[in-house]
């Protein structure tokens, strides 16, 4: 596995799978930090039963991957991972998935906080939230602004 | 010609996904979203909200961006992944 | 699962299991976050072939029980699980897992880097490092020890 | 009886997982620990270690804590888990 790796794609992920690959021939790195996002089934007052997660093709990729490279430019890393799922979810469907690993647990702990908190504010997807009381485009939060300030 | 995308909320509200417009009424992001603008009530009401967000070829850029012949805009609502 | 649960075992885990474990029946957490270490292969200058994980039994699943329990008491959690192996670990083995889930990702992430910060200088574990120059007892970082002001 | 275990690198020096004391000599943690240190050269060297931590029935204890008949005493080097 190459060290920088993302991948937009309309399949489940596999946890598991995903941390294997994170670690396979990887001595080097004693830590892995992973954190997977998924469709909870409760947003606020609605109640969400499918979500459509749109994105940009092109510039997706290129974000995911300018936002990992700026996670190691900043942490020693051995390898950052991205992966984000488009198209219709189910309540309980993981939608995206982040995993780093890194000589250090702080390393590793605060790059993948880093990476998710500007995969939320940087990179381009749009998720419309379906449910019995009609659809409704998702909106962006003041509070996932306001995480980067601490980076 | 400038190719010019449009996403999510946004392209619901305009009925346009894509269309290409002449790069010589566009010389940076600001003068074409102006000129997308005085297509109609309905473009202006959805490109007056400052919240809009531009990338040009693939990158987010502010409204003095240049552009040019081969451009790939995008407009598009604040993002909403992860 | 029940909210909290701890695990002190001679026998590997699957981290994607444990990460299904944590996510099953439990919609109302859209946010995981999962930490796990394992035995690098250079450790300073000496190299590490194998390592010995002492632990106190009885006292070890205890502090853990309490450390996922402090978690729960800072932060709007849904599920804390925690694994640590004792015995003998070969290079690239893992040695601990932490997994937590919650509403919202920045709880996730700042309980899943407390847990792992308080086990680190808390749960009575010790290790022996095993290499071709000898076997020594690691000692204790006074990183590990600075990384509690954090908290 | 007072149970007192040890673990790991003070295990090791002192050639002792675990052994019994009488309550009656170390009515505190502070007490047992120097008697303890009397039991010879191997004990006092190892036990005089500032970093040595000391748990009374499964949790840390400070020097004071009083002992009774029945408590599990610990001692250990700092832990160096995860």
């Amino acid at each position: 596995m190459v060290s920088v790796s993302v991948a937009v794609q309309s399949e489940p992920f596999d946890v598991g799978a995903e941390y294997t690959q994170l670690r396979a021939r990887n001595c080097a790195d004693g830590a892995a930090a992973i954190f997977v996002g998924s469709v909870r089934d409760l947003s606020d007052a609605t109640r969400v039963t499918r979500l459509q997660l749109e994105h940009y093709p092109g510039m997706t990729e290129q974000v995911l991957r300018q936002i990992a490279e700026q996670a190691r430019a900043r942490w020693c890393l051995g390898r950052v991972r991205i992966v984000h799922r488009v198209g219709s979810l189910g309540a309980g469907e993981d939608i995206v998935f982040v995993g780093t690993s890194a000589p250090h647990r702080q390393a590793a702990l605060d790059a993948c906080a880093f990476v998710i908190d500007l995969l939320k504010t940087r990179a381009p997807f749009w998720k419309k939230e379906i449910g019995p009381d009609g659809e409704f485009w998702v909106q962006a939060r003041q509070s996932d602004r306001e995480a980067l300030e601490k980076w | 010609m400038i190719r010019v995308l449009f996403f999510a909320g946004l392209r619901e509200q305009l009925g346009c996904a894509e269309m290409e417009v002449a790069a010589a009424g566009a010389s940076t992001l600001a003068e074409l979203r102006e000129s997308l603008s005085a297509r109609g009530d309905r473009w202006r009401r959805a490109l007056a909200n400052p919240n809009i967000q531009m990338a040009v070829n693939r990158s987010v850029a502010a409204a003095d961006c240049a552009l040019a012949s081969g451009d790939e805009v995008a407009l598009f609502p604040p993002v909403t992944g992860g």
